[in-house]
């Protein structure tokens, strides 16, 4: 049971934690959070395939762990992008719910966008 | 591109030219006159172009291929006069109709499929160009206006486009099993017995085209559909457009090769549908429902015949069904043509009307020196003196018996002051129609030797033709008396089994969108992602 | 069985490949810079030079009959990325190009920006997505590396989501959220199915994994995270929560590039790995598993599409009944390969039926678009006098219904006539059963949608906006596109089959 | 000298664990927001200042110790302001962790 | 000794993500989630992926939760109406058997992969020489995979102008985020002050250092992208408005140049993205430089999201 294996496993249990929160959470906010949460154990998981092809005298597979860079930032700009859309939805509708029925649209916020 | 050819291309093409010139308003407003012009080179094709050349459109793998054999001739010359006569019809009832834009498109529309359908000799351009004629028709029956015209067209086309479902899984069925992958409906019939899968390509075919050509349990499209439609569009749907299925069962069924059961079975279900339409009729009071089951029962016993030879596997069987049909096809388009004019002639004006109709009418059921007879004098040998025989004989009582009180409902139906006179180009189509309708089966029994001239009208051939004519008159006296007693059948009888079924699938329809708002959920959609990569892991796990 | 030997050296037509990806992408950097009207015609200069990019990549394959290969850097995989254009993946770009043509000139009308006005926000947007689109999708179908696919399949979704919400509206902005959170939690399902087949056979590139890929349980876990992933990404059925509301919120414009073409890319991809990378793994009962999905998406998609009071509403569940027909292929490919015919015809028949959905559902959502704009609303319940005030586009739709529905010649009919065949070849008749009751379904409504669009108007009444024809003729020609694509059958036949493994054609046609 | 070096750091990094052991009891102990960011700047950057001086014989090259000093320089800095902010919030009676 | 650090930081993990998933206050998650965000870079560390630390050090803990700590204080209001639409108990009981049984599929697969892995590092280490540069993750950023790295800056690119298409057409043109509150001697403006320098030259500096030890650009543009929020939040300098050219073009230069070298490789070296023998390294730099203000600029106004004043407001 070597470190990589140890990492891999809790890897696992962070992607689980992620679905749930997904699944579970209602605010769209918990749920890129959750999302965020589910991205870092997926890229657990490659860093455990990087570190398990060590050889040629590196600690890791470069490869995979270029893969990771690549897919931390486009990870980032997806959360940056459905953080832009809720708070849109925040300023148009004066709530954030993804339910599909729309329930009573409460007031709209006083003064919109203007600080 | 020789003589033949060019005849082929000219009946195609002539309608198809015309309905794409419907794009710009200003030739449709003129196009009611060209109604009587667009079906002539199909009458020319008919009569002078050869059986053996094909015109071909496209290259080698898929191409439309167009060829003419004789019962296709015969019904094609038959069509087209009807065509033209029912365009005059149409022309000089467009006159005072306000929109007649959806009336031209679609009359064009059906003319050209009709046209194509009875000219395909490829399977692909059977399937196309009968779909053309399924949605010309359809849209011809919308044009009676009112809900219940919507509903009839609606229901055409549900079941036009049900049976052209069948017909597709049968005809890629036909492909399958022809050897060199050929398209032809020739090599298509002739691989037909030889195929794997012959008994379901069968029944798929029989059951598509039977749907069309309205055989009993699926008929009930048939009156609501003539009965919804413009007088015009009727005679010419009940008259050309139906017996585009029976060409095709004429040609896609292998006559070489004796098939009894389905031979039988096809017989049995013909003949059933011959009675039930009569029964059903004389419960009618309006003439075009009337009418309208008399072609269902005209249908079932024109299967019944084909049924026979099918079993019997007699290669004359074509040309009989074809003389049949071709008969059918003129007298009811003269009967709905009659119906139109009668409408409108005053109750003095009446009687030179109604003589030639009457004659029409009993020549249906056999009356002797008239097509009718000749066409039962065809069809007997095929049916045999057994079972199939004695039915036929109580089929032709049983038409005359409708037909003559298709006689008594249409003399009460005169326009409502006296001396109205129907216009005059209405009047000349209907009569140009019936006197088409009494010479030209003669023409076709003497040009195609189905049987030597003298035994046809000989005494004993006559006779046999009369008495079930005498006896359906009786008959027909007996009905008066009964009168008021008859039961009231609505008009789509069968039909009427769809209300319960629309309200069925209402409710299903209800379900289905209570089922996509639960998925769409986001729970349940996001368990419902995980489920499915769990499972696709299983089956790829156990498969 | 597996597709024509990776051979990993730079055909001659290589660099084209590069350029159909490259070009959109320069496009949209060239857009932003400029903004304002140079961005639309800076697209329109974009989408000419592309189309070019896109008929030269057909005739170097058609010339030289085999894939197109280009390798990146130089560095042949499994070290650096290869691109790879088949014969699938050609016959997909032309259609692309064909769609993104027209929806730009459809486009002019609603998001031109008039001589002298200032940049507005839906316009820039709208151009700059447009070619967005078109990269990524062009990139998704030629890129022969699983991980350069995910970032394409990134790059589609983060163009296509703000396309969802482009007029701003509040329940778009919902819709949006939604299609952009699921479409996340797809593309990380497909990620880790990547990362797990690198773990297992140390390359990313196709060509390599279909040689080494085996029967083993990470594979098969891989296949299944990928293939979920894949399908929350299409919207197949059970997973279709994020796209009635966003093909119908979104502009007639968007809508049809959502509708006709983003959804393709995934699709393109699950093509791509059953067929080509995970042939020998993916045993019957899943394709059927698959195809099962399909066939649901199929009846409930095209009865609640039946019910629907709005349009838009209606088009997209056609659409979601649509997709279904796309999964059929799988269970056909499967048999075939079993029974050592060639796959040729039911891969043939999937490509054509994603081909003609795409340019009959593009030429559906615009036309539904003009309509709006001319009776102010989408109703289906009165769509009285559309039919009068807008003939070509009611054609239009009635022609790309008739190729939905697989009436002949259109494409939709040699889709259905390749499928039914290669159905009946495997002896898998309830797939016939769904597929004709499918047609019958598709039929009731669009020809309840054309009836009652025919119907003569109210009198006295007025259309809304005067639509300008160069909008009804792109939606005309779009739907003949689909329409006469049938008469395709009549060229040589085996474009879609160029570069793949050519085993001789079983059975007709 | 190797082992006086080595005895240095072991007693620094003791005293400096010992100093972040005191901030993380003042942290759970202490009643309302404003002492706990006492306790927790104070104790903290003295442990990591010890720590810190601890390890610098152990750093291979004269560069990384300066770079250490460096972080320990930007820590202060940042629990600096940080806390004065926090404690401007609290004051403020604005969010409650 | 080092198994039992791995395992503390593995329960420390564990016990934080179940804490960002179970807190019922937001602002408490994120919080757990940032703290999560850190010890995770210990765990790239652990793995010897020191690369990836850092980029998960400054995106991944860094930017991420800033993005979302601003987030959650704009949408407190929202708080009462989302618990009542918390699923009921079966949802969840069904949601957590779902997502162990992938969790469980997941770990089945990290067992069974192959330990000694299939590994590419020694192409890599054979090929390393021809690209020039010392960092093999920067060789196969850089030049075995270069075109991710280019569409991952066009992915940017892309989030960018999808964020910016979200505004509303009022304020089309106009500046992003909220208008700066100016205290000039606040103990904000007090290190917007002082600590932007030092992120410039640590910025330049893990650039540069990151051709042969871990580093690049990403790392770095990330460490300018923080201090020029410093300084925006601090309200010494307000965000640039959208239509302003020079915005446009720091966006776009960065992607630009990296297609142009690369299509300068087609002449010169005769691929795409190739690089001529000997030049690799320069090249190379050039690419990054150029990239590395785009970047900034880029992962900055990601996070100031759509314009929402009108240009010429205070």
């Amino acid at each position: 049971m070597n470190a990589p294996t140890l990492f891999g496993l809790c890897a696992a249990v962070l992607v689980g934690f992620g679905l749930y929160g997904l699944i579970v959470h209602p605010q769209p906010l918990r749920k890129v959070l959750s999302f965020n949460l589910m991205g870092s154990g997926v890229f657990l998981v490659c860093a455990v395939i990087a570190r398990r092809g060590a050889a040629a005298g590196m600690g890791g597979d470069p490869v995979p762990q270029a893969l990771l860079i690549t897919a931390i930032v486009v990870a980032f700009a997806a959360s940056a992008l459905a953080v832009a859309l809720m708070l849109r939805q925040f300023d148009e509708t004066g709530s954030s719910s993804l339910s599909n029925d729309p329930g009573p649209a409460p007031a709209k916020p006083a003064a919109k966008g203007e600080a | 591109m020789n003589l033949d050819q060019t005849l082929l291309a000219a009946a195609m093409g002539l309608p198809l030219l015309l309905l794409l010139a419907c794009a710009s308003a200003r030739l449709r407003r003129r196009m009611p006159a060209l109604f009587v012009l667009a079906p002539l080179p199909a009458l020319a094709a008919a009569l002078w172009a050869g059986h053996d050349s094909m015109l071909v459109l496209g290259n080698t793998r898929f191409a439309l291929r167009f060829a003419l054999d004789l019962p296709g001739a015969m019904l094609l010359g038959c069509a087209a006069v009807l065509w033209a006569l029912a365009g005059m019809f149409a022309w000089r009832y467009l006159r005072e109709r306000a929109d007649s834009d959806g009336l031209v498109v679609c009359w064009l529309m059906t003319l050209t499929g009709c046209v194509g359908v009875f000219l395909a000799a490829d399977m692909i351009g059977f399937y196309f160009l009968l779909a053309v004629l399924s949605v010309g028709a359809s849209g011809l029956v919308l044009q009676g206006e009112g809900p219940q015209a919507v509903r009839a067209s609606a229901i055409y086309l549900g079941l036009a486009l049900l049976a052209e479902a069948f017909l597709l899984a049968g005809l890629i069925l036909l492909a399958q099993a022809t050897p060199d992958g050929s398209l032809l409906i020739r090599d298509a019939a002739a691989a037909l017995p030889g195929s794997p899968w012959r008994d379901l390509t069968l029944i798929l075919l029989l059951v598509g085209l039977g749907m069309k050509a309205g055989l009993v349990p699926l008929h009930f499209w048939m009156p609501l559909a003539y009965g919804e439609a413009p007088i015009p569009a009727a005679a010419v749907m009940s008259g050309a457009v139906v017996k585009a299925s029976i060409l095709a069962l004429i040609r896609f069924l292998p006559w070489s090769t004796a098939l009894p059961d389905a031979g039988h079975a096809l017989a049995l279900i013909g003949l059933f549908g011959a009675i039930y339409g009569v029964l059903i009729g004389i419960t009618q009071s309006q003439p075009k429902l009337i009418l309208a089951y008399s072609s269902v029962s005209q249908m079932g016993f024109l299967v019944a015949v084909i049924g026979m030879g099918l079993a019997a596997g007699d290669t004359g069987t074509a040309l009989a069904a074809a003389f049949y049909a071709a008969h059918h096809l003129l007298v009811k388009g003269a009967l709905f043509l009659a119906v139109g004019v009668v409408m409108l002639t005053g109750r003095r004006h009446r009687w030179p009307m109604l003589v030639p109709a009457a004659v029409i009418a009993l020549g249906l059921g056999g009356l002797p020196l008239t097509g009718g007879a000749l066409t039962k004098y065809a069809a007997k040998d095929l049916l045999g003196e057994g079972l199939a025989g004695s039915v036929a004989v109580v089929s032709s009582i049983a038409t005359t018996l409708l037909m003559i009180h298709f006689l008594r409902r249409l003399s009460a139906m005169t326009a409502v002051e006296a001396d109205a006179r129907a216009p005059a180009a209405m009047v000349t189509a209907w009569l140009a129609m019936a006197l088409a309708s009494l010479l030209i089966p003669w023409a076709l029994y003497l040009a195609i030797p189905i049987d030597t001239l003298p035994k046809a009208v000989a005494p004993a051939a006559l006779w046999a033709a009369l008495w079930p004519v005498l006896v359906g008159a009786l008959l027909a006296l007996g009905l008066d008396r009964l009168g008021t007693r008859i039961p009231q059948v609505p008009a789509g009888d069968v039909g009427e089994v769809l209300y319960p079924l629309e309200d069925a699938s209402m409710a299903a329809g209800g379900w289905c969108e209570r089922v996509d708002a639960f998925t769409r959920r986001w729970a349940v959609s996001c368990i419902a992602l995980l489920l499915v990569s769990l499972l696709f892991g299983w089956t790829l796990m156990v498969g | 069985m597996s597709p024509a030997a990776p051979v990993n050296l730079t055909t001659p037509g290589g660099l084209l490949l590069v350029l159909a990806v490259l070009l959109p992408f320069a496009g949209v950097l060239l857009g932003l810079v400029l903004g304002g009207r140079h961005a639309q015609r800076v697209a329109w200069l974009t989408i000419l030079l592309g189309i070019g990019v896109v008929l030269a990549i057909t005739r170097a394959s058609l010339g030289s009959g085999a894939s197109l290969v280009y390798l990146l850097g130089g560095w042949a995989p499994p070290l650096g990325v290869a691109l790879r254009a088949d014969g699938l993946a050609v016959c997909m770009m032309l259609v692309v190009a064909v769609v993104v043509g027209a929806v730009g000139v459809y486009a002019n009308g609603d998001f031109g920006t008039p001589a002298g006005q200032r940049e507005t926000r839906a316009a820039l947007a709208f151009w700059l997505l447009l070619l967005a689109v078109w990269g990524s999708l062009n990139l998704v179908f030629v890129s022969g590396d699983i991980f350069t696919l995910y970032v394409a399949l990134e790059l589609l979704t983060f163009a296509g989501v703000p396309l969802v919400a482009l007029d701003g509206r509040a329940e778009t902005l919902q819709a949006a959220l939604r299609y952009l959170v699921y479409a996340l939690l797809g593309s990380m399902f497909y990620l880790l199915g990547t990362f797990l087949l690198y773990g297992a056979y140390g390359t990313l590139d196709i060509a390599l994994l279909a040689e080494r890929v085996g029967a083993q349980p990470v594979t098969w876990m891989a296949a299944a995270l990928m293939t979920a992933g894949l399908l929350a990404k299409t919207a197949l059925f059970p997973l279709h929560l994020w796209l009635p509301p966003a093909h119908a919120g979104a502009p007639a414009a968007a809508s049809a590039l959502l509708s006709a073409l983003v959804i393709k890319g995934a699709w393109f991809l699950v093509v791509r790995l059953w067929v080509d990378v995970f042939p020998g793994i993916v045993s019957l009962p899943a394709a059927q598993l698959l195809a099962a999905l399909g066939a649901s998406a199929i009846i409930v998609g095209n009865i609640v599409a039946l019910r629907q009071a709005r349009l838009k509403l209606l088009i997209a569940y056609s659409t979601v009944a649509q997709i279904g027909y796309l999964f059929l292929m799988f269970p056909l490919v499967q048999a075939l390969n079993a029974t050592q015919q060639g796959n040729a015809a039911a891969v043939t028949g999937g490509l054509l039926q994603a081909i003609s959905h795409a340019t009959a559902k593009a030429a559906m959502f615009m036309a539904a678009g003009l309509i709006y704009s001319t009776l102010g609303h989408d109703r289906v319940a009165d769509l009285r006098g559309a039919g009068r005030a807008l003939p070509m586009t009611i054609t239009a739709f009635a022609l790309a219904g008739a190729s939905l529905i697989g009436l002949p010649p259109s494409g939709g009919f040699l889709a259905k006539w390749l499928l039914l065949s290669a159905a009946i070849a495997t002896a898998q008749w309830w797939w016939v059963l769904v597929m004709l009751v499918g047609g019958l379904l598709t039929s009731a409504y669009v020809f309840m949608v054309v009836v009652r669009a025919m119907a003569p108007a109210a009198p006295g009444w007025s259309p809304k906006k005067q639509v300008p024809g160069y909008q009804q003729a792109a939606v005309l020609g779009l739907a003949l596109c689909s329409f006469l694509l049938g008469l395709a059958a009549l060229l040589p036949f085996d474009v879609a089959q160029i570069g793949r493994a050519v085993v001789p054609l079983v059975g007709s046609p | 000298m190797r082992i006086a070096a080595d005895i240095f750091t072991i007693v620094a990094i003791l005293t400096g664990a010992f100093f972040f052991l005191a901030g993380t009891v003042g942290l759970l102990r202490f009643p309302d927001t404003l002492t706990r960011l006492h306790a927790l700047t104070k104790a903290d950057n003295l442990g990591l200042g010890l720590v810190v001086l601890g390890l610098l014989p152990q750093s291979s090259s004269v560069f990384g110790g300066l770079k250490m000093i460096l972080v320990w320089l930007l820590v202060l800095l940042a629990s600096a302001t940080v806390s004065q902010l926090i404690a401007r919030a609290a004051r403020r009676g604005g969010p409650h962790p | 000794m080092s198994i039992a650090l791995h395992l503390a930081l593995i329960a420390l993990l564990l016990a934080l993500a179940f804490w960002t998933v179970v807190a019922r206050e937001t602002f408490a998650a994120v919080a757990g989630f940032v703290s999560y965000g850190l010890l995770l870079t210990l765990a790239w560390v652990a793995l010897s992926a020191v690369d990836v630390a850092l980029t998960e050090a400054a995106i991944g803990a860094g930017l991420t939760g800033a993005l979302l700590i601003g987030a959650t204080s704009r949408l407190r209001k929202t708080e009462a109406a989302a618990r009542a639409e918390r699923p009921g108990r079966a949802t969840r009981v069904l949601a957590a058997i779902v997502a162990t049984a992938v969790a469980a599929a997941i770990a089945a697969c990290v067992l069974l992969l192959p330990d000694p892995g299939p590994s590419l590092a020694p192409e890599v280490a054979q090929n390393l020489a021809s690209t020039g540069v010392g960092n093999p993750i920067t060789a196969v950023l850089m030049s075995f995979r270069a075109m991710d790295t280019m569409l991952e800056a066009i992915v940017l690119l892309f989030g960018l102008i999808g964020i910016w298409s979200l505004a509303s057409d009022r304020y089309w043109g106009g500046r992003p985020g909220l208008a700066p509150v100016v205290e000039p001697n606040g103990i904000l403006a007090y290190l917007a002050r002082v600590l932007p320098p030092i992120g410039l030259v640590v910025g330049i500096y893990i650039l540069w250092v990151g051709a042969d030890y871990p580093g690049g650009k990403f790392q770095g543009g990330t460490v300018l992208a923080a201090m020029w929020l410093l300084l925006l939040m601090s309200g010494l300098h307000d965000a640039p408005a959208v239509s302003q050219r020079w915005v446009r073009l720091a966006l776009v230069a960065g992607p630009a140049v990296f297609i142009l070298v690369g299509v300068l490789g087609v002449f010169v070296a005769g691929a795409f993205l190739g690089y001529p023998e000997g030049l690799a390294k320069p090249l190379i730099i050039v690419i990054e430089v150029a990239l590395l203000p785009s970047l900034a600029v880029t992962l900055t106004l990601l996070l100031m999201g759509p314009p929402q004043r009108s240009e010429s407001s205070p």
